[in-house]
């Protein structure tokens, strides 16, 4: 199976009051054809950072790559020339976000939003085609009454249509990658549901590839074939889904999975739990970044974050012990 | 030591990080330091007097007449230090005295018998920006009008500030009726010719500082009352407002103990724009003849002066430099609290 | 604050606008409203067709010099600006006592003239006049050619009208209603240009007070209740040498001589009046009509401002000898600018204070270091008044000594700031004043009185608050000065009637016993002998009392002025107030053979003579 | 065992203001008739999506709202109109831990402040008890001691979460209105915190009102689950058979809306269709009539009643037309 994106050794740093540091340290995945791609990790596990260096969306002067190069389809992205980076940026990748009201114009209308991708992708477009294709985009992503939400603005709709909205505006150029930041996290279960439903339908009929970031690992479960996880910066396992989930190696990724309270579960019994907090960037321990919330933690892994083992075919895991452990 | 939140603490190290606004400040507190202190610098009366072996010590003392110095039998009244150098000087003796660099006082009209004021700048004449129209100093008078100016703008904001922030935050906080009311006498009061309104109550009653400063204070309030309603619109609904409430905090706490804390940073962003409005709007009353009563120094006044005698530069040229410098500095200061306060990394994207 | 500027000009003009156009349909309902019955008709019975008394003398004068030049020539354009455009054309009614009423008053001609040098009566709309036996009547041949400005002769009836006119309640002007029923009795008509006038009762000087201008009846034709609207900006016909051609609303007003004025070749009116057309232009301040003037877009510019005088004049225009300059003397009744102490106030209830007061004022000073003694001191209230003045009167002086005199007298000691005080009192007096020009010499008057002990606190109020806080008699010291009347007039100023009251002009609340006696003999005598030497007792006793300080007096014309401007020899007249004033005097003429070569000498940069003429003729001092 | 908490045909409406005057124009019908009980140590879950209402009902109960009309009984005394000085006691007893744990904590003070606030509300103890007294409470809720006096930006979200949970238990309530409190938190904290609670409830004997939208973290915690539909309780039993044995439509599709954290596992899901309606013009009939599956005419005219179907001693309360033949 082909892979239409590659990450390798990407390093993005941010400037902060306290100095630089860098959010995403040294990440390498990659994204299959047609399928979709799920990183997850928690708050400030750098996979957001990950998914707008691919985007070049980084805030300038701040945000800067240092190293590493993202390929699509062999061209690295990181050396485009702005110009260049147009055409590719909402034509062969497109993003949408967590919270669709802000990632919508307030002023402008829900079919003027969605006219604007064709008028700048497809400029030699007339306003009549134009305005069909903006019809026919609501309607594929399931807007009833599309001609009438047409002209209606963000804050009349619901968080569920606003989504589908920034879907259709997203895939309306047909992109080849759709980023998807949190697309869900903002919405109740029953929308969530739908979303997750409509994005895969979507993916069989073009035939395009996802990488879906979010924190959630039943999302993760119900909608990936590959999962990559984050922890401070790094990935410490990446395997495809259901591999993952049967054989998780790194202790993180076990933790994580064992402290999710499940409906199937006892009730009121203790849950297990990682303990301690996610470190900040900022107090990012030296040697294993885990370290410090492992319980398997021995004085060796204090000297270096471990590299990537494949533990079992296609599962990579960031441990000393990705054998040992289970 | 009051012990600084460290949020605090890191806002005022980021402002010290903002050079041209933390040096704006340090100018500042100078600028308004000797102006508080302008008596020891520039003033007519001596800072320290030998005669006769005793030492006096007129700068902040009562009157002394020119009788205790024997210049003559009916010399009931101020000395004249700068004659009294004269004749310390021919007489020879073992009396001195010490004058301030500038030694002349606002106040004074130093005229001459056969040219006329306004003098220019003299070093002979220790006028070293030249006199006014009257032949008082002009250091003297902007100054001394800087002191007034700057002590106007201080009252003015405690004034609204305390008004605004009572009414503000009673607003946001009750709502209801008493918002609905406040809110349109806000939009009624901020809708009248502010400056109009001044000069027509200052043209009948000729305003002393106090009164100017409610006067001023008295159409000046709404801008603030308008911020602190819509901050404490916001702080209310907030859940450490809720948090304190289900513990049972009375309103009374939670407005004081909560809220205005919180705040704080807005009214300090906005306090150094509204002192350089407040000598803005002094400066306007005394140029257009209605703020303070004659001869009070002000900046207005030498403005005025200024245009009616172009020809004398000095008087232009001091009036309008000193403006710029304290308005950029203050203007400066704000801006470095500001971004200290809320700092927004300048950002762009590709 | 820009923002609400825009907003006030914006209401200002939304409302004018309103207003304008409120007028234009009082205007329209013009029709209407004059078939409407008159609400109070004027009674007819002050109207006598009598007939003449016999043995009249009759009496003219022809034989005082003239003071126009020969050389005049007519012609030309006279720019000068107006402070603010007026707010109506009417001379009587609302509104109508502004700045601009002169202009429209030296165009209208009384019964007789007075000559402005001999002071002696000279022939007006009258061409001869006598005097009744009753001394309150005197009786006036009109000049048949007298013609109103639309071509309507001027008869007796015009006379007769005047006074109704100014009785009716519809102009709203109460001061004339009262003046036109106390002081003037009737009008009597014996034929269309005979008539007599009467006072109420004898009077000194009478000719000048029953010299009565006509008023056009044939143009108000009758008064209604809307007078004071309708009349807004309506040319009324004049008989003076000029009349309003046309006028821009807020910008400006322009006269035109007319070329046929019936009385252009009378005897004392030949070769005045010279210029064609006045244009009075609307420049709201003084700095920027010095600057219209340096550019030629005036034509004169007063300099009574040593400031003007002395420095600013130093500019191309004066150096190369475009412009000259004129400082010319006059000789005339000053109007007494000064210092009025409120008796009334405790503090100056005690005469020892008050001279105290006056010695602490150092006019003087002001006058040579700040005035570069440009001005004069003024002695007293009734300088100028020939016989009635009282010239042995010198001011108070600036001693400190004898300030201390008078306050120990009282009682009073130095405090710790040097201010005398007395008990909780400190000598610490507001002075209310209105003009800013003041604002400088109080200053300095200040600085010099808190040697004397004196604190002087100064007090700006606009024009109109300060004149109500003085009238009301809420100052302490009131800085201001009075308009003087033909002769010295006392009563309002300083008897007791007027003391302690307000709304009148005794604002020092003089109330003297003796004086009073003085006063009412002088107002019931039509001895003019003994009117002489009651006015120099009365100026005596105000000075003893010490309610005024005088300070300072003006006695000169001086202005710039465009060098093709010519004067006669002489320049002006012992009373000129403008020596180019084209209505009023009208003795200046436009030369257009020195205006040419004075532009070409601009144009090219040619330096002509600089020059300044110092004209002491006049001068008394 | 009495109730602790009774709450009867309880409604909150907010009123939607408009115009100069602002006057009503409208209500939002937030909290629509509700009756629930809460026995002293009992925990009972309120699930529910966004705007149904079981957050103004959690501030309601907690008296931070003002009932628009029915009553909530505390401890055999009817709280609903009692005004502050009368109430402060009854605050003493019911607390409330917020969702946001970065947005409860007022940034101002130092966690020290923070936690002696209810102490000083309620004048308890000298400056030197208190200290001591915050000192435990950080302990209890695994807290170091020196975090006293820091602030609250310097903690992590767990940590201030647990600021939170020490403020609400200061007092030694007998109840917690827990709203949220996992919901913002990073998923390998929230077991902590959850965790957290289950100890205090153990050891304090506390009941709790624990409001969230995800049901498995409710029926972990709960005794008792409701689950809220447009500010209607639609069903109410035992946690347990909330989930193995849903009887109203809307409980079954929320349930098979979770997704499962195993991807073996295929399940057929019911995906409702549409949004929620708007709580200001609620349906007519059933609220849920618009997205429900199983919708039949009766539901969009008549309002179903809450009736226990249950034949064993545990209620089992639903409203559906479908159930309540």
């Amino acid at each position: 199976m082909t892979n239409i994106l590659e990450v390798n050794n990407l390093v993005t740093s941010f400037q902060t009051e306290a100095g630089r540091v860098r959010a995403v340290d040294g990440v390498s995945f990659s994204v299959k054809k047609g399928k979709t791609l799920g990183i997850v990790g928690e708050s400030g596990c750098g996979k957001s950072v990950s998914s707008l260096s691919i985007m070049r969306l980084l805030p300038k002067p701040s945000g800067v790559v240092e190293s590493g190069e993202i390929l699509l389809q062999d061209n690295d992205i990181l050396q485009l020339e702005t110009k260049d980076l147009y055409k590719i940026r909402g034509r062969k990748i497109s993003m949408i976000f967590q919270e669709p009201m802000t990632a919508l114009n307030p002023v402008h209308s829900v079919g003027k939003q969605i006219s604007e991708i064709f008028k700048i992708h497809f400029p030699k477009m007339n306003s009549g085609e134009v305005l069909n294709k903006s019809v026919e985009m609501l309607r594929k992503v399931g807007i009833p009454d599309p001609e009438k939400r047409f002209s209606e603005y963000p804050h009349q709709l619901s968080g569920g249509m606003r989504q589908r909205i920034m879907i259709a505006m997203a895939l309306s150029t047909e992109p080849e990658i759709l980023i998807a930041d949190e697309p869900t996290t903002a919405l109740d279960v029953t929308i969530q549901a739908q979303i997750l439903k409509l994005m895969q339908d979507l993916q069989k009929e073009t035939g395009m590839s996802i990488i879906f970031i979010t924190h959630d690992l039943g999302v993760i479960a119900e909608v990936c074939d590959d999962v990559v996880v984050m922890y401070a910066g790094k990935i410490i396992e990446k395997a495809p889904v259901i591999e993952l989930f049967k054989n998780p190696k790194h202790p993180y990724t076990i933790g994580l999975l064992n402290s999710i309270p499940r409906l199937e579960n006892k009730r009121k019994t203790k849950l297990n739990c990682i303990d301690g907090a996610v470190p900040g960037l900022l107090d990012i321990p030296k040697g294993c970044r885990f370290q410090n919330r492992c319980e398997y933690k021995i004085s060796e892994c204090e000297k270096k974050h471990p590299d990537e083992i494949e533990v079992r075919p296609e599962h990579y895991a960031s441990c000393i012990f990705p054998e040992g452990l289970k | 030591m009051i012990k600084l939140n460290p949020l605090t603490i890191k806002k005022i190290r980021r402002f010290k990080s903002i050079k041209r606004g933390y040096y704006s400040l340090i100018l500042l507190t100078i600028m308004i330091l000797v102006s508080i202190f302008a008596e020891l610098f520039i003033n007519s009366r001596a800072l320290i007097v030998k005669y006769e072996g005793n030492y006096y010590f007129p700068t902040y003392s009562n009157m002394i007449s020119g009788k205790t110095f024997g210049l003559g039998e009916n010399y009931d009244y101020e000395t004249s230090y700068r004659d009294l150098a004269t004749k310390f000087d021919t007489e020879n003796s073992d009396n001195w005295l010490l004058m301030p660099i500038i030694p002349f006082n606002p106040y004074e009209v130093d005229l001459k018998n056969d040219s006329y004021a306004p003098f220019p700048p003299s070093l002979k004449d220790k006028h070293f920006l030249g006199t006014d129209t009257q032949g008082r100093d002009i250091i003297a008078r902007v100054v001394y009008g800087f002191r007034i100016a700057i002590f106007f703008s201080l009252f003015l904001l405690f004034v609204t500030y305390i008004v605004g922030i009572t009414i503000g935050c009673l607003m946001g906080y009750t709502g209801k009726l008493f918002d609905l009311f406040f809110q349109r006498i806000i939009e009624i009061w901020s809708n009248v010719p502010f400056l109009y309104i001044v000069i027509i109550v200052a043209s009948i009653m000729t305003p002393n500082f106090i009164l100017l400063v409610l006067i001023v204070s008295f159409f000046g309030w709404t801008n603030m009352t308008w911020i602190m309603r819509t901050i404490t619109y916001k702080e209310k609904e907030r859940e450490y407002v809720l948090a304190a409430k289900s513990l049972g905090a009375s309103n009374l706490r939670i407005i004081f103990k909560h809220i205005i804390p919180n705040t704080i940073a807005i009214i300090v962003t906005f306090a150094p724009f509204s002192i350089s409005s407040g000598i803005v709007t002094l400066t306007s009353l005394d140029y257009l003849g209605f703020g303070l009563p004659h001869p009070t120094p002000s900046w207005g006044e030498l403005l005025n002066q200024s245009w009616e005698n172009l020809d004398a530069w000095w008087i232009s040229t001091t009036v309008v430099t000193a403006m710029i410098i304290t308005l950029t500095t203050v203007t400066f200061v704000g801006e470095a609290v500001r971004e200290a306060l809320d700092p927004k990394l300048h950002t762009i994207y590709e | 604050m820009k923002l609400q500027t825009k907003y006030l000009l914006l209401t200002i003009i939304l409302l004018t606008s309103f207003l304008i156009s409120a007028c234009d349909n009082a205007d329209k309902n013009d029709d209407k409203s004059i078939k409407k019955p008159e609400l109070e008709e004027l009674s007819d019975d002050k109207v006598i067709k009598g007939t003449l008394p016999k043995g009249l003398k009759w009496l003219t004068n022809e034989i005082d010099p003239v003071f126009a030049s020969e050389d005049a020539k007519k012609g030309g354009v006279f720019r000068a600006s107006l402070r603010s455009f007026p707010q109506t054309f009417r001379s009587v009614g609302p509104d109508s006592n502004g700045g601009f009423r002169s202009y429209l008053d030296v165009n209208k001609m009384s019964l007789i003239e007075m000559h402005p040098n001999t002071e002696n009566i000279i022939p007006g709309l009258a061409t001869h006049w006598a005097y009744g036996k009753d001394k309150r009547t005197m009786f006036f041949k009109l000049n048949k050619k007298a013609r109103w400005s639309d071509g309507v002769p001027v008869t007796a009836k015009d006379f007769l009208y005047t006074i109704k006119f100014h009785r009716s309640k519809h102009i709203v002007a109460p001061w004339y209603n009262n003046y036109y029923t106390k002081e003037i009795d009737k009008v009597v008509i014996y034929d269309d240009y005979t008539l007599s006038v009467s006072c109420t009762k004898p009077k000194p000087d009478l000719a000048y007070i029953v010299a009565l201008g006509p008023t056009p009846s044939h143009f108000y034709k009758k008064l209604t209740k809307d007078f004071v609207k309708k009349y807004n900006w309506n040319i009324v016909p004049n008989t003076g040498p000029y009349q309003i051609h046309k006028f821009k609303k807020g910008k400006n007003v322009i006269f035109k001589r007319k070329k046929n004025w019936w009385a252009k070749d009378l005897k004392y009116n030949r070769n005045r009046f010279n210029v064609d057309t006045v244009v009075l232009t609307v420049i709201r301040d003084m700095n920027l009509e010095w600057e219209h003037f340096k550019k030629a877009k005036l034509d004169t510019f007063r300099m009574p401002y040593p400031k003007f005088w002395h420095s600013k004049s130093k500019t191309k225009v004066f150096n190369n000898g475009y412009t000259h300059k004129i400082w010319f003397f006059v000789d005339k009744r000053i109007n007494p600018q000064g210092l009025y102490l409120n008796s009334d106030k405790e503090i100056f209830k005690d005469i020892n204070v008050r001279q105290a007061f006056a010695h602490s004022m150092n006019v003087e000073k002001v006058i040579s270091q700040l005035l570069r003694n440009d001005y004069f001191r003024l002695n007293h209230a009734y300088e100028g008044f020939g016989k009635y003045s009282n010239n042995t009167i010198r001011a108070r002086k600036f001693d400190i000594s004898k300030v201390k005199t008078y306050m120990e007298k009282s009682g009073w000691k130095r405090g710790k700031g040097g201010i005398w005080i007395k008990g909780k009192i400190r000598f610490s007096v507001p002075v209310t004043y209105s003009s800013d020009v003041l604002t400088e010499r109080l200053v300095v008057l200040k600085e010099e009185a808190k040697k004397a002990g004196l604190e002087l606190l100064l007090r700006k109020y606009d024009n109109s608050a300060a004149f109500k806080k003085i009238l009301e008699k809420k100052h302490t010291v009131a800085s201001m000065i009075w308009s003087t009347k033909f002769r010295p007039t006392f009563w309002s100023l300083y008897h007791s009637a007027n003391a302690h009251k307000t709304q009148t002009n005794n604002v020092t609340n003089t109330d003297d016993p003796l004086l009073d006696k003085m006063i009412m003999t002088y107002r019931n005598s039509i001895d003019t002998n003994e009117r002489m030497g009651l006015s120099v007792k009365i100026q005596q006793r105000l000075h003893d009392l010490c309610y005024y300080v005088p300070t300072m007096k003006v006695p000169y014309v001086r202005q710039g002025f465009w060098r093709w401007w010519r004067l006669p020899k002489e320049y002006g007249t012992k009373s000129s107030d403008d020596l180019f004033d084209p209505m009023g005097v009208g003795l200046a003429w436009f030369d257009k053979d020195i205006y040419d070569q004075t532009k070409s000498a601009m144009k090219s940069g040619k330096i002509l003579k600089a020059t300044t003429i110092v004209n002491e003729k006049y001068k008394t001092y | 065992m009495s109730d602790l908490l009774e709450v009867k045909n309880l409604k909150k409406y907010f009123p939607i203001k408009g115009g100069i005057l602002k006057k009503k124009i409208g209500n939002i019908y937030a909290v629509d008739d509700i009756s629930l009980s809460v026995k002293a140590g009992e925990s009972v879950g309120l699930v529910g999506e966004s705007g149904c209402g079981k957050t103004t009902l959690g501030r309601t109960i907690a008296r931070l709202y003002e009932a628009t009309s029915g009553s909530i009984t505390f401890n055999n005394r009817n709280i609903t109109k009692l005004k502050y000085n009368d109430l402060k006691s009854t605050k003493r007893e019911i607390q409330v831990i917020f969702q946001d744990p970065y947005e409860s904590l007022n940034s101002r003070h130092t966690i020290g402040s923070i936690l002696e606030e209810p102490f000083q509300i309620h004048k308890i103890g000298n400056k030197k008890e208190r200290v001591s007294e915050v000192k435990s409470l950080l302990k209890k809720v695994g807290l170091p001691e020196d975090a006293y006096n820091r602030y609250p930006h310097e903690f992590s979200g767990g940590q201030r979460q647990r600021i939170g949970i020490a403020r609400a238990i200061a007092l030694k309530p007998k109840m917690i209105i827990c709203d949220e409190p996992v919901s913002a938190l990073d998923v390998s904290i929230q077991s902590q915190v959850l965790n957290l609670l289950l100890e205090l409830q153990e050891e304090m004997k506390l009941a709790y009102l624990f409001i969230a939208h995800d049901l498995a973290v409710v029926k972990h915690i709960s005794d008792r689950v409701a689950v809220m539909y447009l500010g209607k309780i639609v069903e109410f039993t035992d946690a347990d058979s909330i989930y193995e044995n849903p009887m109203h439509p809307y409980t079954k599709s929320l349930i098979s809306a979770i997704p499962i954290p195993d991807p073996s596992v295929k399940r057929e899901k019911t995906i409702l269709e549409g949004d929620v309606p708007s709580p200001s013009n609620p349906p007519k009939g059933c609220r849920f009539n618009t997205r429900c599956p199983e919708v039949f005419d009766k539901c969009r005219k008549v309002e179903p009643d809450l009736i226990n179907i249950s034949k064993s001693e545990t209620n089992h309360l639903v409203a559906c037309h479908l159930v309540n033949k």
